[in-house]
Parts: structure tokens; C-alpha cells; sequence
């Protein structure tokens, strides 16, 4: 039996394709056909052929925005018997949560991240500041501020300013949420006409035009990753899978000087950041099904870390999913991020994320099917006022319009 | 084997009609020139006959069956196109050769038809060369060489010789008429050249938008031309007409005198005139004269006569080679 | 027009071109020179030019992560398939048009061309349902049958310029040598067309080679060509100019050395009737 | 060469060609306008209802159309203008007795077999970039601030590198033209006491014209659906700067996954190439007859 | 206004030298032609003199003055090339405006110029056309206007008629002589038609290799040719030569006799032969016969003579119109 899988190109889904050997020489009748592609493009073509019954695949790679609305469609095989030894409840309830629907889980997590601060310890200690565990929006300001020497190219803060809405959406959502922000209030009403949003977008333009790197409106992750691995960053806010590049000294020039801390806070009782994941889920209708759950079960049991850990070292371990994981000594000392990363997964709150009731499920993103238009829609507006293009009130009132308009369209709004 | 019927045949082109019906017949072995204005369906007509294009009405028969729906293929006729229309990718043996594998004819008999056109044709030494390495006069005899080879009924030229120099152009005339008196295969040849109408032809047919002025072996033509346009036509330089008063004089309502049937003095003759161009070719003198009245006249003159633009000379014609023509432009007897 | 060139203009001219030359070509020399750096000199500042310490990793790392030659391969069988299939349905139609005219002919033409006007995002979703039914997906015949489709005007229409500068009275000639219609084609006409055939080859190939819209939504694994080998390297976790500068010499080398050998013949045909 | 049994075999032998065609427009077309009445969301199956033109009245008031609309011609304009007088340049200067010009003609070539992914890729990062970038490097070696081509000046940077892309064909094409053009008729205008310069505009111009128009079309068929170098640079960013007719198609269709709108959103693309077609068609049907 | 002289000049591409050194010397108002066999440098000297090429060595000046190193478009000098060369996107009128406009002359004259230009050449009613739109014979006339315009020194006309038929050229060669009557400025003009030379030239200048065979008027090269080249180029049918003991008779190595020259008789004469191929034109017959020993020889009868192929005919030479050679081929004066 052959088993087609379409997984996203990062780090460490690539290094599942190559420790596959491990499940093909126990399976020896299930061999293995991958789709790598880039994550855009793999959202788009899994949809595209989940949504028409293509069939294409027997395994996708699915994140956890996809995860309920494709689980409520009765698009997913619900994921029961994976084998004794599976051992579901030790995933991390905060992410297994967000893959269950009415008790059942449709998608087995991968990996899990969130988000978390990561700063330069050497020019911390340059500017005489020290970073809190937790800090608020107004120490990281302060902070960017003394760390920017734009002369060297250092620049205090990077973040997010690619338009998209897994890219700077997902920061700003993040934002929003600690500061009192959110999407739609409880009539699906958009809220980007109040005041929290007009804040979070002034800060976030602030801290970005003053002490981040040019041309941040088409950085995304990939791109301040870079930039933070040659030294050009003072602190990052991104994912927490983030850390073990940075500190990986074969890729990264500043590997010894990481420090990290939590996402950032108002005072409001949220924190900015968010909770994300990568799954594997089984399409509804696929006719090897059984093959697909043994693939599944392996790719994301116990034993997989481990033999990750045996070849790769353990702080290649796919993080985010397992309780157990954290429990491991071996593990925490590898992985120095270990601690806040585990902090702040558990941090987020996808059921209730922001300060005020919402309608809706997801940190960084609102989880109903237009959320990827409308969340792209105003990523753009965003993009565009970080290039100065056009002001914050516009960015504000376009990105209220255009919501508004989608949600009138798709009938939320009478 | 050749005998040619054309009966009421039309052709019309959307709403044009390019030939009004038309009868003509062409005989076994007899070589048939079409000559005519430009424009006039010479072409058309070859192409009729040929099969490339329908008649519009009327029938074609070809050795007494009737041919007109045959398709060109199966028409029996072979073409020599202006352009030669050689397949620039075959080689010249493969050029002779295309129409008898066509025909799938057995191989050793190809082999040997070729060979004995190209001896024919003078090509033996080129059978291997490519038409584009070939000198003009060879390809057109390779442009012939696939039109014997299949030994057709008729053979059909449609102005073979146009793209040649001059001189080449002598030449392949001469070969061309040697070619039929070995073949004695029927041929029906257009073109625009005096020279080769008259000296190829065993029959020439004059035509002027389609219709058919007059049929005729060339000399007839010269001699008896049946009216002022056959007469206009054939001969060069073209024959003199004059009208009114002067014609009068002959009872006729125009007459025409050829420029080699006129003869010139200095001193005296019928009409006075005033040479506006002599052109010495040192074999002969063309003199081009203003006579009052008429139009100008063109007078040859064997040799040399030293005259120049300006002199006064006259003119008079050889009553015996003189052409009468009436209101019609027709012949009068 | 051979009066005499001086040297030193010549020299000049050279200059410029070259350099004009060097400038336009310089994205791909960098790309070629940086897929044989590691990471880091890739991003180095200054940038090394020549002088680096020249290495293979990268090919070999893009090498154990996918399966080049199965995507190379895919490539290859989807463009040259696509584009003779399309030359099989464009000699006939191109023939017709060009001996055959007819008055609605030059709108048929044109009527061609604007099919490509059609923006494929605009009819993705139907397609994909249409394939899907024809079990189409991820097949290299499903890719062949479309990349033809959407070359077909630009085949026709090439073919079409060539065939009107072979004279009719050669085919006539055939007709008149007793060829019927297929003998005429394949014997006569097809092999006089050979240099424009070709250069329509050529340039099909390398459209279908580098169409990156429908072979990367209508295939999955099994029929993949080198543009899907390509978005899976499009944006890694960190930016690895290295190993994108690999992945993507890999992907259009191909497609330049074809078109370096080819180029005369290119450019004979590429010049739709343009040329009188 | 007409005779009625020739007509007919070229029917018989044109028809494989149109009826494809004709199937490859219809079939999709038509179930994309049945399509353009509903509101179909993919990931909503069962969902789908007639709205009417409900989906062209969002598509048509969305102010990203008129954005989109003005960066499609800006576009396909822009492109235009670089190529085709890049393309007379180079064709002119290529034209010239040169050392080397089999390899000169090489490189210039060599933009073309790129595939548009991979060349919108490698100008992304490695030319444009504002901090790794060659060009950043280059302005910071001058000592000027290194220019964000990307946030700043999106449109102008795609159309930057689609005209890389297309100035090879354009270059390739004009330099056939040139080469063809008869050498008497420059030597008559020399004698009649034309200058270089007014060779160029009343000789060599004219006779491009032609091969230009050539060039206009075909550029156009292709640019007006330039979509991988946008989606791959900006996304067509910031704000709508960048974002075409097709793009915004796409991100109908394919990010919002709202079948419907993105429908009548192709539907008003293929009305507006059409128009773009049937004025192209107009000026290259003239310039084609001659 | 119109004085041309070459001195001493050569011409090479690369390494071969096209032509060797050559002086010559064109007087105001003579209309030159220049002919020779293919390839012999006609082309190549015109184009020199117009300063299309640049001379390897030498000196050409122009009404005395050193216009060696003058511009083609300072030269003063008009050309009118072989294709034409008009400007096919312009109109008539545009093409013959051009050089005014190039020269920027005042539109009112222009305008007076143009209009004087098409009057005499017959193209007013055709100002508005295309050259695409016109026959072969008006576009000749738009070429020749628009070097008139610019009443240059000198016109220079490479193979002008060339691409014309027949009929046309007939026209075209008057039209051209004319021209010259009229305007009375210098001509050079390139040829290769035996009748255009001899008609229209004041002086021709016999080329071949790029040496100048002879220069001198057409009668003069009729008559005196000064070696077998010149004998053998001019006049059509070309010249029968003899050599060996038939010409031994003479004195000489080689004797010439044109066609035109030589008696007929069907009972004596000096040489013995039988006819190949008989061309019956009506106003002559030419008769190509087998004399043994020697080439075929071509021989023109006036008028008719009814001899048909395969006939013994006797033929005798006018010994006044004899040419003799000696080894070198030079004249036996
Ligand atoms: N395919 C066609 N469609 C319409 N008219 C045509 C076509 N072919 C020829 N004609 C017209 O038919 C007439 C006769 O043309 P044809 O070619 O037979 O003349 P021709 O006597 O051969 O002339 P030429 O001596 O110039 O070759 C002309 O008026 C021509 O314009
Ligand atoms: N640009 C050139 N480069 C090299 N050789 C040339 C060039 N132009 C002409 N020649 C050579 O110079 C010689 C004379 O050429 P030219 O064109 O003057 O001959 P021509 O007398 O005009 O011939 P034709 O009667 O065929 O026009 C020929 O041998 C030709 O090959
Ligand atoms: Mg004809
Ligand atoms: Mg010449």
C-alpha cells in the first residue's frame, strides 16, 4: 500500500522523511509518498482537495485553524484506536483541546509552538536593562529602544510584517488579545473601530518605524529569523519552534547570547501569544485508512522522540505535543527553551482568548471557514500602514470595512 | 494519349466571373502556348485543366473520359510551376522520384526511369545535390525531370522560364522544344514571352479576359491575325495602328503596319515625320517618329541608319503587309 | 553597407554589449555561484564573488530531501508530451488555415488567441471538479492534456506564419505528383517546416517547463513536476539562499542548456510572421 | 489550391483544434458563470443557494477592484514600455558588429528559460532585500540607505522583474525584425541625407512596427495573468499595491475559498481581457494584414 | 555641375581585391553605363561613387572638388537602387518628399518640387498610395522621383529595370531616356541588358574583373570592339567566333562574325551546315546551325525563310564586317 502525505517544508517534518526507514522496515507493506511544499501553497492544495473529494492524499499536514472547522464538516476520520500504547492523554491539553471535536480527536499533533519573547542577553547587558520572565509591552519598548544601533545594524525589535494571516495577523491577533482587543464582538460585530485595536496598531507601528529592521512589511518568519541569526535583532516575538534555530550554533552567529521570555503583556490579564500547531489528520473517504493511522500513530507517539532523540539529539525533538516530554531531563537540558516554551503553550487560551467573551475559538486567528480571506484582507491593510503607505486610522477603518463586508456576505451580519 | 476537351468550361472567383464559357481542344502531341494579357486566366485556365481548382461549370475530358471531377492526382497530367515548386528537403533524385513512389511503383523501375531522365536532362552528375545547391537552368530541368518521369499524358508549364536570365532563357527554350520533339507528348505552355510563344508553339492561343481571341500556329497569328488585339499582340515591337483619313485611304476603319514593315527615307514616302528617339542597337535601328496625326510610330530598321532625334524622315508602308481592320477591330479580308 | 568599421568602435561596442550582456545575465550567474556556497557565506556581508570555498553540500542536501529525479523526469514527459500532442492536433489546423484560407479563418486564429486570455484562477475549481470525476488528478496525462490546451493557440498560431511562407505551389506540385492529402503532409509539407516545427517545439517546451500554475494545483506526488520540486524550497523555516539557490539551478538548468543549444533555432522561428 | 474537395479535408482537419478549444473554453466557462450565482463556499459544502449577482456586486464595490484594475494596466503597461524599448535598444546595439556576439546573444537570452517561481524568488532575496540583498549591499557601499523595493515601491519592483523575464523574448524578436530589414532602404535614406538619427525614426521604426505589435501581443496574453511573481514577492502587498486582476482572483477563490465570488470575479477578468483582446486584436489584425 | 572623376582608385573586401586600380573620367551630362558579366564590380563601383563604400585607396572627386571622404548624403549625388529601396509604410508622396524634408527645405517648395516631380513622371494621382499599392513600373517612377527632387549633380541607377517585364522595361528605358534629354544631368547607370545599353548610353564603359575592358560609345564598341571580351559582350545574339584554320585564312588567330553578319543560302557559300533548331519570329527567323568543326553558329535571317530542322543551308560572311584577333584576343586593326 502506498501512502501519499502532504506535509509542510519545515524543519521538522524534514527530518521525519528521512527517519521514515524506521516505519517502512515495520511496515514493510506500506510504503511512503511524500508532498513537501510550502506552507501556503499546501494549505491551498489540501483544501482545495479535502473541500472536492479529490482524494489526492491519505495523510495531510493540517494546522489547527483547519483541524475543528474540516473535523465539524465530517471532512476528518476520527482518530480512535491508534494502539495501545498511544497514550492521548499525555498530549498537552491545550493543544489536544483545539483538535476535539464533541470528545473526539480528529488530528494527532505533531508539533505544538507558541510564542515567546527571545532576546540578546550581550546587548541587554550593553543597555544596563535586565528582561523579566514576563514582561509588559512598555519593558520591551523601553528595551528595543536602548538596544537600536542602527549605525551597526542592530535593531531592537523584529516582528512580523508580512501581510497573511498566519503571518502578521497571527502576531498582531496576539497583541490585540492582551490588550483588550478582538475580532467581533459577540454579534460578529468586526471591532477594529475601538479603541484596543487602535492602540495595539499604534504601539506595534511605534516599536516597528523607531527600532525595527527596513523593510519589516515583508519580513515573516523566515525572513527575522535570519535576521536574528546574524545578529541584526535585539529581541524577537515569534514562535517558540523559533528557539532551537537560534540557539543551534551551525545556523546561528549569536546561539550562546539567547535569552527568552514570555509574550508580552498589558496588565489586562492576557498574554500576546498564541498557540499553534501542526497535525496529522486522515481525510474522510480515504480507502487506507488503517495504513494511515499506524503512520500516524508512529509519527506521533512517544517512541518517535525518542528516535529522534537517538539520531538527531534531543533538541531536535519535535517539541510542543507531550506532556511527557517535559518531564524528561535529558530533554530540558538540550533544550534551554524548554520551560518557557511549555509556559506558554499553557498560557494560551483558545476557548477564551482574549479579555472580553467572544463567539469564537482561536488565539491568533477566529476559527470559521472566511477567517483566511478576511485575516489576509487586513494583514494587507497592516502591511501597508508598517510601509507607510497609507495611515493607521486607514488601515484601521479598511480593515473594518472589509470585514464588515465578508461578514455581511457570508450572512453573519443581517 | 493527350487529347484535351474543353466544353462551355467557366470558372468564376465569389462573384467574378475570370472565364466566360470556353471550348477549346487540344490535340494528341501538339504543342499549345497560351498567351494574353496579365490577368487574363491563363493561369486560371492551366489550373482548371490541371485540377487544382474546380470549373465552376462545364466539362473537362481528357482522352475522351470525362475528367472533370478527377482529382489532380488521378488526372494524368504533370506541371512545371513558375517557381519550379521543388521540395527543398529531397534531394534531386528524390524529387524525380516522389511521383512514382507516390504511384508505388516498384522500386528497380523507379530506379530506372530516373536514371533515364537525368540522362535526358544532363542532371546525372546532380542526382545527389539539393535543389538549393542547384543553379537556376538545373532546377527547372529537375522541375521537368519529375514531370517525365511519370510519363504523363499532357505536360503543363506555367511560365517556366520567367525566373531565368536571358541567356539562360535561350537556352532552356531550346530545350524545352527538343524535349518535345523526342517526347511527342502533348503540352500546353503560358507565357508572356513573344519570343517563346512564337518559336515553341505548334499552336498558339491568344486570350483577353478569358475569352479566346484567336487559336492559330504562330505565323497565322502574324500573318491573318483575326483582330486588332491578336494583331496588337503578337509581333514585337508591336504593330503600328492608324486610324482615321490615312485608313480611310485603304477602306479601312484602322490599319496596322508592323515597325519591320515600314520603310524609311530621308527624302520622301507616304507620311513625313520627326524621329523623337533612334535607339542603335548596331544589328538594327528602332526609330521612334511623331507623324502628325497619329500616334507614334515605331519603324525598325536592319542595320545601322544614322538619323537622331529632330530629323525629318518618311515613311511608307509595304501595301502587301499591310492589316485592314473595320469599326469592330476585326479583320477585314 | 560594408564601409569600414573602425576597431576602437567596434571595441566600444563590444563593451557596452557585454556589459549589457553581464547584467541581464546576472541574477542567474549569482544564483548558480551562491548554490555552491554554504549558508552563511551566502548571506555574507560584504558578498564573496568568486572566492569562497566552493561546495557541493547544498546539492547533495536538496538531493536526499526530494526526489529530483522523479520531479526531472515528470517534467520532461509533461512538457515534451504536451508539446507534441499539441503539434499532432496544430499541423492539420495549421496547414487548413494557411493553404486552405477561408474568410472566417483570420478570426478563428484570433478567436484561438484570446482563449489564452482566460485567467486559470478563474476556472481552477471546475477544472480540479472535471479532473477529479476523470480521474485526472495527479496524473501526467491529465497535466499533458492541459498544458496542450493552453499552448494550443500559441502552437497553432506559430505553425500558422511558418506553413504561409512555404509557397502553395509546392504542394500543389505533390498534389499534381499524385500525393493525397496525408502523403502531402507528411512527406511534403511537415519536413519543409521542419526549422519552424522545431523552433514551435522549442519554445512549447519551455512555456510547459516552466508553467507553474496547473502542474502545481492539479498534482500531488506521482506526477509532480519541477515546479512543485521548486514551492516545496520557496520558503523553508530561515532562508536558505544556498539551498534555494541549489533547488533552483536544479530546476531551470534543464530548460537553459536546451535553450542555449537551441537558441539559432529559437529565434528563427520565434518571430510569428513578424518579419516580412 | 481551392477545389471543394480541399475544403472540405481542411474542415475536417481544423476541427480537432477548434473543438478542443472550444471545449476548454466552454466546458469551465460555463460552469464558472453557474458558479457566479451562488454562494459557494468551498469549505461550506451543502451550503451553496442563487444569490443572483450578489457575488459581482462584492466583487465589482470591493475596493481592492479598482486598485487591482489600475495595477493590471500599470502592469501589463509598464512591462510593455521596459520591453519593448529595452528590446529595440539591445536589438540595435545586438545588431552591431560585436566580438562575441553568439555569447552576448546567450546571456541576454537567458531570463527567458527561467521559471517565473524561481526568478521572483531570487530577486526577492537575493537582489531586493533590504538587508541581505545585493542592492542593499550596493546602496550601503555608496553610502545610501539601503531602498525597501518591496514595501516601498511593490508594483515597480514586479513589473522590475517580469520585464526581465520578458525583455529576452522582446530583445529576440526585434532582432530578427532588424536583421531583416533591407539594407537598400537605409542606403537610400543615407543618400537622401537622413541622419542616424532620422534613420531610426523614419526608417527603422516603421519597419519594427510589425514585429512590435508582435511582441504587444503576445507580451500581453501572458502579463495579464502574472500571478506566481506576485504571490511569491508580495502577495500583493502592502495593502493592495500589488495585487492584479488575477491575483485578486486568487485570493477570492483560493484563500478565501469563496467559489462564488472568486467565480464572478473570473468571470469579470475574462470580460476585461476580452475587451483588452478585441482592441489588440483590432490594432494587430491591421498591422498583420499589411 | 555633374563632373565625376575617379583616379586611381581600388577597392578590396578583406583580402580580395574587388577592383584594381582604376581611373575614369565622367563629363557633365553624359549618360554612362556601366557593363560587364556578373560579379565583375558594377555594383561595387557605383556604390563607391555614391560613398556607400569606402574606397581602399584613390581619389574621387566630385565638380574638382575631393569629395573622397564627403558623406554618401553630401555628395549631392542621387541613386536609384535595383529593389527600389522605397520606404513601404510611407506614402508616394512621402517617399519623394523625404529628401526635401531630410534636407529641410521649406514646406512651400516641397510641396511646388513634388508636385513639379509627380507631373513629370506621371504620378499625380498616385501620391496618396503605398508603394505596396503600385505596379512595377510606378514604383521604378518613385524612385526615379525621389532622386529628382533633390536635383542632384548626378544620378546613379543600379540595374533600375531589371525586375520589370518585358513590356515595361521597353516603356521604362524611353521614359529613363527621356529623362536625361530633359534634364540633361549626368547618369551613371549599372546593366546587364545588352539593349538597354546600347540604346540609352552616351559612353559605356565595359567592365570586367573590375578592369575596364574599353570605354567608348556604343557604336564604337559595335563596331571596334577592342578585343574578343568586348566583341563577344556586345550585341545580341552574341558574336560567332572561329578559330584554326578558317580563321588562319583571315590572318588571324580568331575571327568574329555576329549573327547578323553572316549570308544564308540554301545552294553555296563559304561554310557548310545543317540547321538544329529553326526560330520562325515572323519579323526574323533565327537559325542555330551545325557547321563541322565549329560551334554551333547563330545566324539571323529578316523576315522569313522557311528552313525547318535537319536542312543543310550554306553560309558566307560579310567580310567587311569581320572581326580579327590575334592570340591575346586583342583587335587585328
Ligand atoms: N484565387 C483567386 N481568387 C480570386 N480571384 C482570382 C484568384 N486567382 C486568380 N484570380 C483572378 O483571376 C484573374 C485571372 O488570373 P490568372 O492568374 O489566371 O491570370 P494570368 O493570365 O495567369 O496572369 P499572369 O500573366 O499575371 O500570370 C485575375 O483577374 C485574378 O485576379
Ligand atoms: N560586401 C562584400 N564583401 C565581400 N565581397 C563583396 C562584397 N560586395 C561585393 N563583393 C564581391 O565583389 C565582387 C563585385 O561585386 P559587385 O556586386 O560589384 O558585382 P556586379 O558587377 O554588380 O554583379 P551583378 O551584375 O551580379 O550585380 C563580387 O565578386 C562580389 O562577390
Ligand atoms: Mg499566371
Ligand atoms: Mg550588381
Amino acid at each position: 500500500e502506498k501512502l501519499t502525505i502532504a506535509t509542510v517544508n519545515n524543519g521538522d517534518m524534514i527530518r521525519m522523511q528521512k527517519l521514515t526507514d524506521d516505519f517502512t522496515s515495520a511496515n514493510p507493506d506500506i510504503e511512503l509518498e511524500w508532498v513537501t511544499l510550502e506552507e501556503n501553497v499546501l494549505r491551498q492544495r489540501v483544501t482545495t482537495d479535502i473541500a472536492t473529494k479529490g482524494g489526492q492524499y491519505d495523510i495531510m499536514t493540517i494546522g489547527t485553524y483547519e483541524a475543528p472547522i474540516w473535523a465539524k464538516q465530517g471532512w476528518l476520520v476520527a482518530l480512535e484506536g491508534l494502539g495501545d500504547d498511544y497514550d492521548a492523554d499525555d498530549l498537552l491539553p491545550a493543544i489536544r483541546g483545539g483538535l476535539t471535536v464533541d470528545g473526539k480527536l480528529y488530528a494527532a499533533p505533531f508539533y505544538g509552538e507558541s510564542s515567546m519573547v527571545m532576546y540578546r542577553k550581550d546587548l541587554m547587558e550593553k543597555a544596563g536593562l535586565e528582561m523579566p520572565d514576563a514582561p509588559t509591552w512598555d519593558q520591551i519598548k523601553e528595551a528595543a529602544a536602548a538596544m537600536t544601533d542602527k549605525d551597526n545594524e542592530v535593531y531592537g525589535i523584529c516582528l512580523r510584517g508580512k501581510a497573511g494571516w498566519g503571518e502578521n495577523m497571527a502576531f498582531l491577533s496576539a497583541m490585540a488579545n492582551s490588550y483588550g482587543a478582538k475580532w467581533f464582538d459577540m454579534d460578529w460585530k468586526p471591532q477594529f473601530d475601538g479603541e484596543a485595536w487602535k492602540a495595539t496598531l499604534t504601539d506595534y507601528l511605534d516599536l516597528m518605524n523607531n527600532y525595527g529592521p527596513p523593510g519589516a512589511s515583508s519580513n515573516g518568519f523566515n525572513e527575522n529569523l535570519s535576521l536574528f541569526q546574524t545578529g541584526k535583532c535585539g529581541m524577537w516575538i515569534d514562535a517558540t519552534v523559533a528557539a532551537s534555530f537560534v540557539t543551534n550554533a551551525d545556523d546561528s552567529q549569536v546561539a550562546d547570547q539567547v535569552g527568552f521570555a514570555l509574550a508580552p503583556d498589558k496588565g489586562l490579564g492576557k498574554r500576546g501569544n498564541w498557540l499553534w500547531a501542526w497535525n496529522l489528520a486522515i481525510p474522510a473517504g480515504s480507502q487506507k485508512v488503517d495504513a494511515a493511522k499506524k503512520f500516524i500513530a508512529w509519527a506521533t507517539s512517544k517512541d518517535y522522540l525518542s528516535l529522534v532523540a537517538e539520531n538527531e539529539g534531543w533538541a531536535n525533538v519535535p517539541p510542543g505535543t507531550r506532556t511527557s516530554l517535559y518531564e524528561n531531563q535529558a530533554y530540558l537540558d538540550a533544550a534551554p527553551f524548554a520551560k518557557m516554551t511549555l509556559e506558554s503553550i499553557n498560557a494560551a487560551d483558545p476557548q477564551s482568548p482574549t479579555v472580553d467573551e467572544v463567539p469564537y475559538v482561536g488565539v491568533q486567528f477566529v476559527a470559521i471557514p472566511e477567517f483566511q480571506g478576511i485575516g489576509t484582507a487586513v494583514g494587507q491593510q497592516f502591511s501597508a500602514a508598517l510601509a507607510g503607505s497609507i495611515t493607521t486610522e486607514q488601515a484601521l477603518a479598511n480593515a473594518q470595512n472589509v470585514t464588515e463586508r465578508t461578514m455581511k456576505k457570508a450572512g453573519y451580519i443581517k | 494519349m493527350g487529347n484535351i476537351v474543353l466544353k462551355q468550361i467557366t470558372k468564376s472567383f465569389g462573384d467574378v466571373q475570370v472565364i466566360p464559357p470556353l471550348d477549346l481542344e487540344i490535340n494528341e502531341g501538339e504543342f499549345v502556348v497560351f498567351v494574353g494579357p496579365s490577368g487574363c486566366g491563363k493561369s486560371t485556365l492551366l489550373r482548371l485543366i490541371a485540377g487544382l481548382e474546380d470549373v465552376t461549370s462545364g466539362e473537362i475530358s481528357i482522352d475522351g473520359t470525362n475528367a472533370t471531377e478527377v482529382p489532380p492526382a488521378k488526372r494524368g497530367l504533370a506541371m512545371v510551376f513558375q517557381s519550379y515548386a521543388l521540395y527543398p528537403h529531397m534531394s534531386v533524385k528524390k524529387n524525380i522520384t516522389f511521383p512514382l513512389k507516390m504511384a508505388k511503383m516498384d522500386p528497380a523501375e523507379q530506379e530506372r526511369r530516373v536514371a533515364a531522365a537525368a540522362k535526358v536532362l544532363n542532371l546525372t552528375d546532380y542526382l545527389h545535390r539539393r535543389p538549393g545547391q542547384l543553379s537556376g537552368g538545373q532546377r527547372q530541368r529537375v522541375a521537368i525531370g519529375r514531370a517525365i518521369v511519370r510519363e504523363p499524358a499532357a505536360f503543363l508549364f506555367d511560365e517556366p522560364l520567367s525566373n531565368l536570365d536571358a541567356a539562360l532563357r535561350v537556352n532552356m527554350r531550346l530545350e524545352i522544344s527538343e524535349l518535345h520533339q523526342t517526347l511527342k507528348t502533348t503540352m500546353i505552355y503560358v507565357t508572356h514571352d513573344q519570343v517563346e510563344a512564337m518559336t515553341m508553339a505548334d499552336k498558339i492561343v491568344v486570350l483577353q479576359a478569358g475569352f479566346i481571341e484567336q487559336v492559330g500556329s504562330p505565323l497565322e497569328l502574324y500573318h491573318n491575325p483575326r483582330n486588332k488585339f491578336v494583331a496588337g499582340f503578337i509581333g514585337s515591337p508591336k504593330m503600328n495602328f492608324i486610324e482615321g483619313a490615312d485608313a480611310q485611304k485603304f477602306d479601312a476603319h484602322t490599319i496596322g503596319i508592323r515597325p519591320e514593315h515600314l520603310t524609311l527615307s530621308t527624302t520622301e514616302g507616304m507620311w513625313k515625320g520627326v524621329v523623337t528617339v533612334a535607339e542603335h542597337l548596331g544589328s538594327d535601328t528602332f526609330l521612334y517618329v511623331n507623324v502628325e496625326g497619329f500616334d507614334a510610330m515605331t519603324v525598325r530598321v536592319n542595320g545601322e541608319f544614322s538619323v537622331k532625334h529632330g530629323d525629318t524622315v518618311y515613311l511608307s508602308p509595304d501595301p502587301e503587309k499591310l492589316h485592314r481592320f473595320d469599326q469592330q477591330g476585326l479583320r477585314i479580308a | 553597407m560594408a564601409r569600414n568599421v573602425s576597431n576602437t568602435r567596434k571595441a566600444l561596442v563590444t563593451a557596452v554589449a557585454w556589459t549589457i550582456g553581464i547584467l541581464i545575465f546576472f541574477p542567474i550567474l549569482w544564483t548558480i555561484l551562491t548554490s555552491f556556497k554554504t549558508e552563511a557565506e551566502a548571506i555574507a556581508s560584504p558578498p564573496s564573488f568568486l572566492f569562497f570555498d566552493w561546495t557541493v553540500e547544498n546539492y547533495v542536501e536538496v538531493n536526499s530531501r526530494s526526489n529530483y529525479p522523479l520531479h526531472f523526469m515528470n517534467s520532461v514527459i509533461i512538457s515534451i508530451g504536451s508539446t507534441l500532442l499539441g503539434l499532432l492536433i496544430a499541423i492539420p489546423a495549421a496547414w487548413s488555415m494557411a493553404f486552405v484560407p477561408a474568410k472566417r479563418t483570420k478570426d478563428i486564429l484570433m478567436w484561438m488567441l484570446s482563449t489564452k486570455m482566460l485567467p486559470p484562477v478563474g476556472v481552477l475549481i471546475p477544472i480540479y471538479l472535471l479532473f477529479r470525476d476523470f480521474g485526472l488528478l495527479d496524473t501526467r496525462i491529465g497535466l499533458v492534456v492541459v498544458l496542450t490546451l493552453i499552448n494550443l493557440p500559441i502552437i497553432v498560431w506559430m505553425l500558422y506564419t511558418y506553413f504561409k511562407e512555404i509557397p502553395g505551389e509546392i504542394l500543389e506540385a505533390a498534389r499534381m505528383d499524385g500525393a493525397g492529402l496525408w502523403d502531402e503532409v507528411v512527406h511534403v509539407l511537415t519536413p519543409m517546416a521542419i526549422p519552424g516545427i522545431a523552433s514551435t517545439l522549442l519554445l512549447n517546451v519551455i512555456l510547459s517547463w516552466n508553467e507553474a500554475f496547473w502542474t502545481l494545483n492539479l498534482t500531488a506526488a506521482k506526477a509532480a513536476p519541477l515546479t512543485a520540486f521548486i514551492a516545496s524550497y520557496s520558503s523553508p523555516e530561515g532562508l536558505f539562499y544556498a539551498k534555494l539557490s541549489a533547488a533552483s539551478t536544479l530546476a531551470i538548468a534543464p530548460i537553459l542548456i536546451l535553450g542555449w543549444f537551441s537558441q539559432k533555432q529559437l529565434v528563427r522561428g520565434l518571430t510569428f510572421g513578424a518579419v516580412k | 489550391m481551392a477545389t471543394a474537395h480541399s475544403r472540405s479535408a481542411a474542415r475536417l482537419m481544423l476541427s480537432p483544434a477548434v473543438i478542443l478549444l472550444l471545449g476548454w473554453m466552454i466546458v469551465p466557462l460555463s460552469m464558472t458563470i453557474y458558479f457566479s450565482f451562488l454562494s459557494y463556499n468551498l469549505l461550506m459544502p451543502g451550503m451553496e443557494e442563487y444569490v443572483g449577482f450578489l457575488n459581482y456586486e462584492y466583487f465589482l464595490t470591493d475596493p481592492a477592484f479598482f486598485a487591482a484594475l489600475f495595477n493590471t494596466l500599470m502592469l501589463v503597461g509598464g512591462v510593455l514600455v521596459i520591453t519593448i524599448v529595452g528590446g529595440v535598444a539591445l536589438g540595435l546595439l545586438l545588431d552591431q558588429p560585436i566580438w562575441g556576439q553568439g555569447i552576448v546573444r546567450i546571456l541576454v537570452i537567458a531570463p527567458f528559460f527561467v521559471m517565473p517561481t524561481v526568478s521572483a524568488l531570487v530577486w526577492k532575496n537575493m537582489f531586493m532585500n533590504p538587508v541581505n540583498g545585493l542592492f542593499a549591499y550596493l546602496a550601503k557601499a555608496v553610502g545610501l540607505q539601503p531602498f525597501d523595493f518591496l514595501a516601498h515601491a511593490p508594483l515597480l519592483s514586479i513589473i522590475l522583474i517580469v520585464a526581465w523575464q520578458w525583455l529576452p523574448f522582446a530583445t529576440l524578436i526585434l532582432l530578427t525584425a532588424l536583421q531583416s530589414l533591407d539594407q537598400e532602404q537605409l542606403e537610400a535614406a543615407e543618400m537622401d541625407g537622413a541622419s542616424f538619427g532620422n534613420r531610426f525614426i523614419y526608417i527603422v521604426l516603421p519597419h519594427l512596427s510589425r514585429a512590435i505589435t508582435v511582441v504587444v501581443l503576445i507580451q500581453t496574453i501572458f502579463l495579464l495573468s502574472v500571478f506566481a511573481e506576485i504571490l511569491v514577492t508580495t502577495n500583493g502587498g502592502p495593502g493592495y499595491a500589488s495585487t492584479n486582476i488575477t491575483y485578486l482572483v486568487y485570493a477570492q477563490s483560493l484563500l478565501q475559498f469563496d467559489v462564488g465570488g472568486g467565480s464572478a470575479g473570473g468571470i469579470v477578468a475574462v470580460i476585461l481581457a476580452n475587451i483588452v483582446a478585441v482592441f489588440l486584436m483590432r490594432m494587430i489584425g491591421k498591422n498583420l494584414e499589411a
